[in-house]
């Protein structure tokens, strides 16, 4: 880690989710040097683990492998996965990091030829699946992932497998005896693209997620429709694994409820809208989707997708946020409670699977950012003088699509190369 | 109609939902309502509102007053406060429904025989009396809240109930006289009267 | 040494009133816990959910208001403990109320000061049940257990008023545990997954609106016997009075044979802490907690 | 060096890791390599990728006069860092997502495994034989100054933004004064916490800086007559209002210019020109700056409003003749606010929104509609009918929560009517049938004006058009979601509401972030690097000119209207202008477009090195022109996760279907391949294609592909087309051992020598 070149220059990227990615390549695409701090063992962020993206439907992998490309080919980007920032110290030109990076057990030598995780037996959640499925203890984290390099989980280390593990690798890329590690780095700016992360589906008790098999939340059906997730792309229901073709999506679960996120996390209804498709993709005509919905939030032309769906005749609208779910012990189906508040139509319908769109909080929680940044009440990171040289990119500087991510992200290189510009005015470069 | 009411309607002429306001318990709250229907969806005698909370609400918006105020909806409420703990705005639904029903009986235009429309007011007539509630007193008055004809066929149907609680000491004909009191009941009356002008003062009395 | 609250003890807990047996257990319970009630005196009623239609706003505000500054004057520094769940919500709700509006405030003093009363409005409001859990604790309250409750599966009620809007510090509105959790302290065996744990019993409807209440109350004892509940039990007199006086009348309406004892949880306590059955309450059941009983009498 | 570089010498590199040299013979792909391939230098490798292993291939680089560099080892998209070397063609060979992970380690399937890695290898050098090092043509430098058309706030934020970071801006706007439509308004919705009240739109401060800023060169009342050139060499004829025009150079271009309202007299059924006082959301802008804070008075009688209704969604979300198909977005927001405008000056002030569904995302959003509520606006889902004239309007509706017709007098209607792009003219290829036909019965044949009456923006001298290819409802967007500012002519960058609806606040983080695009633009073309997709590509189309008929077809297919014509009707490539897809190159009946390291030859001469087994061998040959950019890495993940195919498959990765020529088809069907699979990306509305429509283009291509079959008296079945996504990972093995097994139906070709 001793080797990375870092000056008052060097723009700090917080997060290497598709923000991150994105206000990275812009920068270092126009000569600036960029150092990425990732949290997890790969890039990719949120967007790796969606089947699709609204409204076109395509496959949000198409464009990581483009960008994946660009990072690749880019010698001013340096990539550290499993890193942290830790403390955050200065001004814009002139700012510190601490960053705490985890170990890897895996270096660079490491072809992803394979070897390590045929011989290794114990298995870990696999978060990536959202811990519906699991993962073995040397493990690629996804078909994708870069770097393409394997991963130790910390839990095999000390025990056999990691033995066995070493012992499997022609290319000497198991170290085991690498430590976490902190290291400090000079930067002009930072952007800083944390993310999101889905509500704790737990805390809206109504709905009883943590007491009913059968209600899942729409980051874990994405995973679903993976061919290579928990179910090996097969729509079915966790507690018997029955096709889940009768799906219910609840809008707003933690969103727009002050008991939960105060705010529209803006993304769910036009993600159920997308996941009612992928019923009908599915099992076509025998498809039966129901939306419970406050307002449909397909703004722009996202309306045009719901359009769409409106005229799909197995997904049928249901004005309401639905009271409660309970469950029919006898199928093990979620039963909604609730009244169709158009017209005042009380309901009690059961469903196979009930998905809730689940809201997006920032990751980083309000009062825990290393520096002093204006956040609102909801968590975002306004734009604001008193940030300095911090820029937010994406999701934390607010809920948005992929597509708003990116462009925020795009804005956030402008302002980071600014400083950096001016940096280098002040020392004649 | 009576006078009161009368005046209501003059002084606020098309606008109820500021009626509400100025006048119903926690009213200032219905205007936040986003018509979400959750509260409608939570209450246990839900299937039988006319109306339930959150339509309510756009009826007030939609200046529905008379609708509104001789309902028999809030009456249905059992203050279970599943509405409150779950709306997405924090609306104090359950109060809001008390306060439409206090409302309109304020005015004498709340639904006349709705059975707990009468409980609720024997229920403050009796504590009101002595400070506390006389349970013996308040069944009999309930069940002969009808006439006497009425109240023997439900005091018979209720019979078996009463008699099991007489044996197990949890009610006792000594209530019929005298019975639980505050002590000083003067202060407690006084008390009382002057939180009714007070609030008639300030709500708007058009009398 | 003791610790000493302001009780509010309510209507229904008064010498032969309704939920009198409710009272004699919470009393044995204390003693044994050294917990020491002392009644705020003169205290008036609540009012309950139930006083609104000629109550109006300010009235019941100052009949709360008025246990509180008796509370604070005769009692002083205790937090007022009430056991009745309306008593307890109505006077928490007033507290918030009048902390929330100084006219509300003003207009509350004025009446008070007719009865020579002035609220200063600074007392905690506490569920008994919140005295348990909070100042006693689990493992405090396990340790008092004299005759564990083996052998008996209870379905903890908690009704709504308890858990609703305010609940237990630490407990879903939708699923609290620590009725549970007192059920295994006591060891008895909680009924899991209680889908009716926290539905509306119907209250003080169950008077005004019968049918209508018995058909709540009606699904409420089903889901227990569903459960393989031997028993009932609550934290709430209104609750434990309506699920336990109309399963005749249920039966005769639906078919039923329901026959379930519906206790508090104080009545529990008292039993395992090896109270006899008069000091428990339990001749105050009029469907006799049979069960409880052997252990009581052993 | 340089002398060097034009003698051709092929170093290939075998690496033996992750398996390879356990399961093939590496002594034979050495030797095949030397004498097939004609490697001058062949060297193995137990580790290739590491350290040592790059240092050998460097050093024969730097001693040996290497200077076409074949791998054998890894797919080309694993160890790109480690195989990167300078001033040299790089070939990746395949051997092991390409061989031994797609087949059984058993000895039987020994011999076919190893011919597919003899071919690949065979294929490898073949491909570097034809392949030159790319580099830039010098055709444009580095011009860091930036167009910027349309003042609006979009325009204006750009502006000082990329001032900020030392790049001059020219602001061109076609009004006599900055500001746009966000200049039109009392007041804006809140940009920040708590999102509860209007906030002052900063016009006035906004305008004042970027005159103050002597970086920014402003010219109002002007336009662009032409804009000619590319990237980095950008020529703009900025035309005064008089007539007098100037010609300036730019780098690259934003492009801000914002949105007209809908035109509200479309909608009769609301009394719009009928009544006065029905008024659009900009007209309530106005009557609201004139009241300054005071009481808002209707346009008919000057009576204080003391009622209003706001009809969202007029004329919008509507597939009905004349109205928007899309939401605007900004509307509901909008609403708010101009509702806050009367209960901020008089609480009394009866404000309704009608809406079907209230459109407030994000955290401001919320709050503002909460604040809404507070102040009293009231909200009501339901749909207008219609407003009935009169001395008051009056708006008929339906109520959807009471389920109920109803109708509200007031004192004002507004109609919340939507966003209509100022996206220029559409390009030829997007005229209505109705435009072409026309043209059509005009001068069949002839090059004809497009004549249309919509002005255009940036009057591009391009080819295609002279404006940004529109998108859905006419905006001048991206149809990319991970992609937001890739319009399909490069160096352009849209911003604000001619891309999507958008409020103004949007609009100017919108307009920064196309900034920063455009400043990419201008750093990279002026240094000969491709933009998006593939950046910092440095290969560019040439073309023989002795061999071209001049029938345009380049010209007509290149999605990013690159290509321009002289007056002979040569293509004219604008090197800055081309992403490099080749899609040019697939088009050219007589072959004679080509980059340095990818052109008829690079792909031509690899399937013509495949070693063919004669008909009687049982061994057929499935040839997969893949598109690198998705069916590529599907397969590739197919490999990673051990699924099989057919070991007589050999694969070559495309650039871009849209690159494919007819030449490779017809001649691998002669030189004996027996099945031809084409993978290339989904195409139609919701095109996957990174270049646009180099799939789709494809498509059409190979409809012709029959008639060679034909000719040839080859079946239909043995040359197919496949849309292949990146997730196709279970796919694209099954595809190819069903073209086996069709094979095996149909019979070996008879092509084979």
């Amino acid at each position: 880690m001793s080797d990375i070149v870092a000056t008052n220059q060097t723009i700090l990227v917080v997060g290497g989710g598709i923000s991150g990615m994105t206000a990275a390549l812009e920068a270092a695409e126009v000569g600036k040097q960029v150092i990425v701090i990732e949290k997890t063992p790969s890039v990719g962020g949120r967007v790796t683990r969606l089947y699709k993206y609204f409204p076109k439907l395509c496959f949000p992998t198409c464009g990581l492998e483009i960008n994946q490309r660009r990072m690749a080919a880019n010698k001013n980007i340096t990539v550290l996965t499993m890193a942290e920032v830790t403390d955050l110290q200065g001004e814009a030109g002139n700012y510190t990091a601490t960053v705490k990076v985890s170990p890897r057990y895996v270096n660079a030598n490491c072809t992803a030829c394979g070897a390590c995780g045929d011989v290794v037996a114990a298995e870990f959640d696999d978060e990536f699946n959202y811990n519906m499925s699991k993962h073995k203890g040397a493990y690629l984290p996804h078909n994708m992932a870069m770097p393409k390099r394997y991963v130790l989980d910390p839990g095999i280390i000390g025990t056999d497998d990691a033995q066995k593990a070493k012992d499997a690798c022609k290319y000497d890329a198991i170290d085991l005896d690498m430590q976490e590690e902190t290291i400090q780095l000079k930067a002009g700016a930072v952007i800083w693209a944390t993310g999101w992360r889905p509500y704790d589906a737990n805390k809206i008790q109504p709905y009883g997620y943590d007491r009913i098999d059968n209600v899942i939340t729409s980051v874990e059906f994405e995973r679903l429709m993976d061919p290579f997730g928990p179910t090996g792309g097969k729509l079915v229901r966790p507690s018997d694994g029955k096709e889940a073709k009768n799906v219910a999506f609840i809008q707003c679960a933690g969103s727009r409820d002050i008991n939960y996120l105060k705010h529209c996390s803006r993304i769910c209804c036009m993600a159920s809208l997308k996941q009612s498709t992928y019923v009908s993709e599915k099992y076509g005509d025998d498809a039966d989707v129901s939306i419970y919905y406050i307002d449909i939030r397909a703004i722009d032309r996202f309306d045009n997708f719901y359009q769409k769906v409106q005229q799909d005749k197995n997904v049928t609208f249901i004005k309401s946020k639905v009271a409660n779910i309970v469950e029919n012990k006898a199928n093990g189906n979620p039963v909604l409670n609730g009244v169709d508040t158009e017209g005042y139509h009380r309901y009690q319908n059961e469903h196979d699977l009930v998905v809730l769109a689940i809201g997006m909080e920032p990751s980083v929680d309000k009062d825990t950012f290393p520096i002093e940044l204006k956040v609102n009440d909801e968590g975002f990171i306004e734009f604001d003088e008193v940030n300095g040289g911090v820029f937010a990119a994406g999701c934390s500087s607010d809920a948005l699509d992929v597509n708003r991510a990116v462009q925020s992200a795009t804005a956030s290189a402008l302002r980071a190369i600014q400083v950096v510009n001016k940096v280098a005015q002040a020392e004649g470069q | 109609m009576s006078d009161i009411n009368t005046g209501m309607v003059e002084k606020y002429r098309n606008n109820f939902l500021k009626e509400v306001e100025a006048n119903v318990e926690e009213g200032d709250w219905v205007k936040m309502c986003m018509q979400c229907g959750v509260c409608s969806g939570s209450c246990p005698m839900g299937p039988y509102w006319d109306h339930p909370p959150q339509e309510l609400f756009m009826m007030i918006r939609a200046g529905k007053r008379d609708e509104v105020l001789t309902s028999t909806s809030m009456w249905m409420c059992t203050s279970c406060y599943n509405c409150i703990v779950r709306c997405p705005r924090e609306l104090p639904i359950t109060h809001i429904m008390h306060g439409l029903a206090h409302y309109a009986t304020r005015l004498g235009i709340e639904p006349k025989g709705q059975p707990t429309r009468q409980f609720a007011q024997l229920f403050w007539d009796n504590l009101a009396k002595n400070g506390r509630v006389n349970e013996l007193w308040l069944g009999v008055n309930l069940y002969f809240m009808n006439g006497l004809v009425e109240g023997i066929k439900v005091a018979m149907g209720m019979a078996g109930i009463g008699f099991g609680m007489l044996k197990a000491g949890r009610l006792s004909l000594k209530e019929l006289v005298g019975g639980h009191t505050v002590k000083d009941k003067k202060g407690f009356k006084a008390m009382i009267k002057k939180a009714q002008e007070l609030e008639a003062a300030r709500i708007d009395n058009a009398q | 040494m003791a610790k000493e609250y302001s009780f509010y003890p309510g209507c229904s807990s008064q010498e032969a009133a309704s939920s009198s047996n409710y009272l004699k257990s919470v009393q044995s319970m204390c003693d044994v816990l050294d917990i020491k009630l002392n009644v705020i005196p003169d205290w008036n009623c609540c009012s309950a959910s139930i006083g609104y239609c000629g109550g109006g706003e300010l009235p019941r505000l100052a009949l709360s208001a008025r246990n509180i500054a008796l509370s604070e004057q005769h009692n002083a520094g205790q937090d007022i403990v009430a056991t009745c769940a309306a008593c307890w919500l109505a006077t928490k709700e007033t507290q918030e109320r009048l902390d929330h509006d100084a006219g509300l405030m003003a207009e509350t003093n004025e009446a008070l000061a007719e009865a020579g009363l002035k609220l200063k409005n600074e007392t905690k409001i506490r569920h008994m049940v919140e005295v348990l859990i909070e100042d006693i604790g689990y493992e405090e309250m396990g340790k008092h257990v004299k005759k564990p409750l083996d052998g008996i599966k209870i379905a903890g009620y908690v009704g709504c008023q308890t858990n609703r809007p305010f609940g237990i510090e630490g407990e879903s509105f939708e699923n609290p545990k620590y009725l549970d959790k007192f059920i295994e302290t006591m060891g008895a065996e909680p009924v899991e997954k209680y889908d009716k744990k926290v539905s509306c019993c119907g209250g003080a409807l169950a008077f005004s609106e019968p049918e209508k209440s018995q058909a709540l109350i009606k699904d409420i004892i089903e889901a227990a016997y569903d459960g393989g509940a031997d028993m009932i039990v609550t934290p709430c007199p209104v609750c434990q009075m309506n699920v336990e006086v109309y399963q005749d009348k249920i039966n005769a309406k639906y078919g039923t044979k329901f026959h379930i004892p519906v206790t508090y949880y104080s009545t529990l306590m008292s039993v395992a802490y090896g109270k006899n059955g008069k000091e428990s309450g339990l001749n105050g059941q009029i469907i006799k907690a049979e069960k409880l009983e052997a252990i009581a009498g052993k | 060096m340089s002398g060097m570089a034009n003698e051709m010498k092929i170093g290939a590199y075998i690496c033996n890791g992750c398996g390879i040299g356990d399961r093939l013979d590496s002594a034979q792909l050495e030797s095949t390599a030397k004498r097939d391939g004609k490697a001058a230098i062949c060297q193995q490798h137990d580790f290739l990728c590491s350290e040592a292993g790059v240092n050998m291939i460097q050093h024969d680089i730097d001693n040996e006069g290497v200077n076409r560099v074949v791998i054998a080892a890894c797919s080309r998209r694993a160890k790109t860092d480690a195989f990167n070397f300078q001033n040299v063609a790089l070939v990746r060979t395949n051997l092991r997502e390409g061989v031994i992970w797609v087949r059984p380690d058993t000895d039987d399937q020994q011999e076919t495994t190893q011919e597919m890695a003899d071919d690949y290898i065979r294929m490898g050098c073949a491909e570097a034989k034809y392949a030159k090092p790319p580099a830039p043509s010098g055709e444009q430098s580095v011009n860091k100054n930036i167009l910027i058309a349309g003042g609006g706030v979009s325009g204006m934020k750009a502006a000082l933004e990329a001032s900020r970071a030392g790049y001059p801006c020219t602001i061109v706007e076609k009004t006599g004064a900055l500001g746009g439509a966000t200049a039109q308004l009392y007041k804006k919705i809140p940009t920040k916490a708590p999102y509860a009240d209007p906030e002052d739109t900063g016009v006035a401060e906004m305008i004042a800086a970027v005159e103050a800023d002597s970086n920014i060169t402003v010219y109002l009342n002007s336009t662009l007559t032409n804009t000619a050139g590319a990237p980095g060499r950008f020529a703009a004829d900025i035309t005064t209002e008089s007539g007098s025009t100037e010609t300036k150079d730019f780098g690259a271009i934003v492009q801000a210019s914002g949105f007209s309202p809908y035109d509200a007299s479309k909608l009769p059924e609301f009394a719009y020109g009928k009544n006065k006082d029905v008024v659009t959301q900009m007209e309530l802008e106005a009557l609201a700056k004139a009241a300054n804070g005071g009481p808002i008075k209707r346009p008919s009688d000057g009576k204080e409003v003391s009622s209003v209704l706001f009809i969202q969604c007029a004329g919008q979300r509507s597939k009905k003749e004349g109205h928007l198909e899309h939401c605007s977005g900004y509307c509901c927001s909008a609403s708010i606010k101009q509702a806050m405008y009367f209960k901020d000056q008089n609480a009394d002030i009866e404000t309704t929104v009608l809406f079907t569904d209230l459109r407030t995302p994000g955290a401001g959003g919320e709050n503002f509609y909460r604040s809404g509520q507070n102040k009293g606006v009231s909200f009501r889902k339901g749909i207008a009918s219609e407003v009935v004239d009169g001395a008051n309007p009056t708006v008929k509706f339906k109520d959807l929560i009471l389920d109920e017709d109803m109708s509200e007098e007031v004192d004002l209607v507004v109609l919340a009517t939507g966003m209509v792009p100022n996206a220029g003219q559409p390009t030829r290829a997007q005229l209505t049938d109705q435009d072409n036909e026309d043209m059509a019965s005009e001068k069949a044949g002839e090059e004809v004006e497009i004549r249309i009456d919509v002005e255009s923006i940036l009057n591009l001298d391009y080819r295609q058009g002279k404006d940004v290819p529109h998108m859905d409802n006419g905006f001048a967007d991206s149809h990319f979601i991970c992609f937001p500012y890739e319009t399909q002519r490069t160096g352009i960058y849209t911003a604000g509401p001619v891309r999507r609806p958008m409020d103004s606040q949007q609009a100017m983080e919108d307009a920064v972030g196309a900034a920063m695009k455009a400043i990419g633009a201008a750093e990279n073309s002026g240094l000969g690097r491709a933009q998006h997709p593939r950046v910092g590509d440095l290969s560019f189309p040439t073309f023989r000119k002795e061999g071209c008929t001049q029938c345009k077809r380049c010209t007509v297919e290149c999605p990013f209207g690159a290509i321009n014509e002289d007056e002979k009707g040569y293509p004219i490539y604008n090197e800055s202008r081309c992403r490099r897809c080749g899609t040019c190159m697939g088009a050219c009946p007589v072959r004679v477009i080509s980059f340095e390291n990818y052109s008829i030859d690079t792909v031509g001469q690899q399937l013509k090195a495949v070693d063919m087994p004669d008909e009687f061998s049982e061994k057929p040959r499935i040839l997969v022109l893949a598109c690198e950019n998705d069916a590529y890495p599907a397969l590739d993940m197919a490999a990673q996760n051990k699924l099989e195919y057919s070991a007589f498959t050999r694969i070559i990765p495309v650039r871009c279907l849209g690159s494919v020529s007819l030449s490779w088809i017809t001649d691998s069907l002669n030189s004996g391949f027996d099945g031809i699979i084409l993978m290339g990306c989904p195409s139609g509305d919701d095109y996957q294609c990174h270049f646009v429509k180099g799939s789709g283009t494809a498509q059409e291509r190979m409809g012709k592909v029959g008639d060679t079959l034909q000719s040839l008296s080859l079946e239909q079945e043995r040359v197919q087309t496949y849309e292949i996504s990146i997730t196709d990972i279970h796919k694209v093995p099954k595809i190819i051992n069903d073209m086996v097994d069709t094979i095996e139906q149909i019979g070996m070709s008879p092509f084979k020598f």
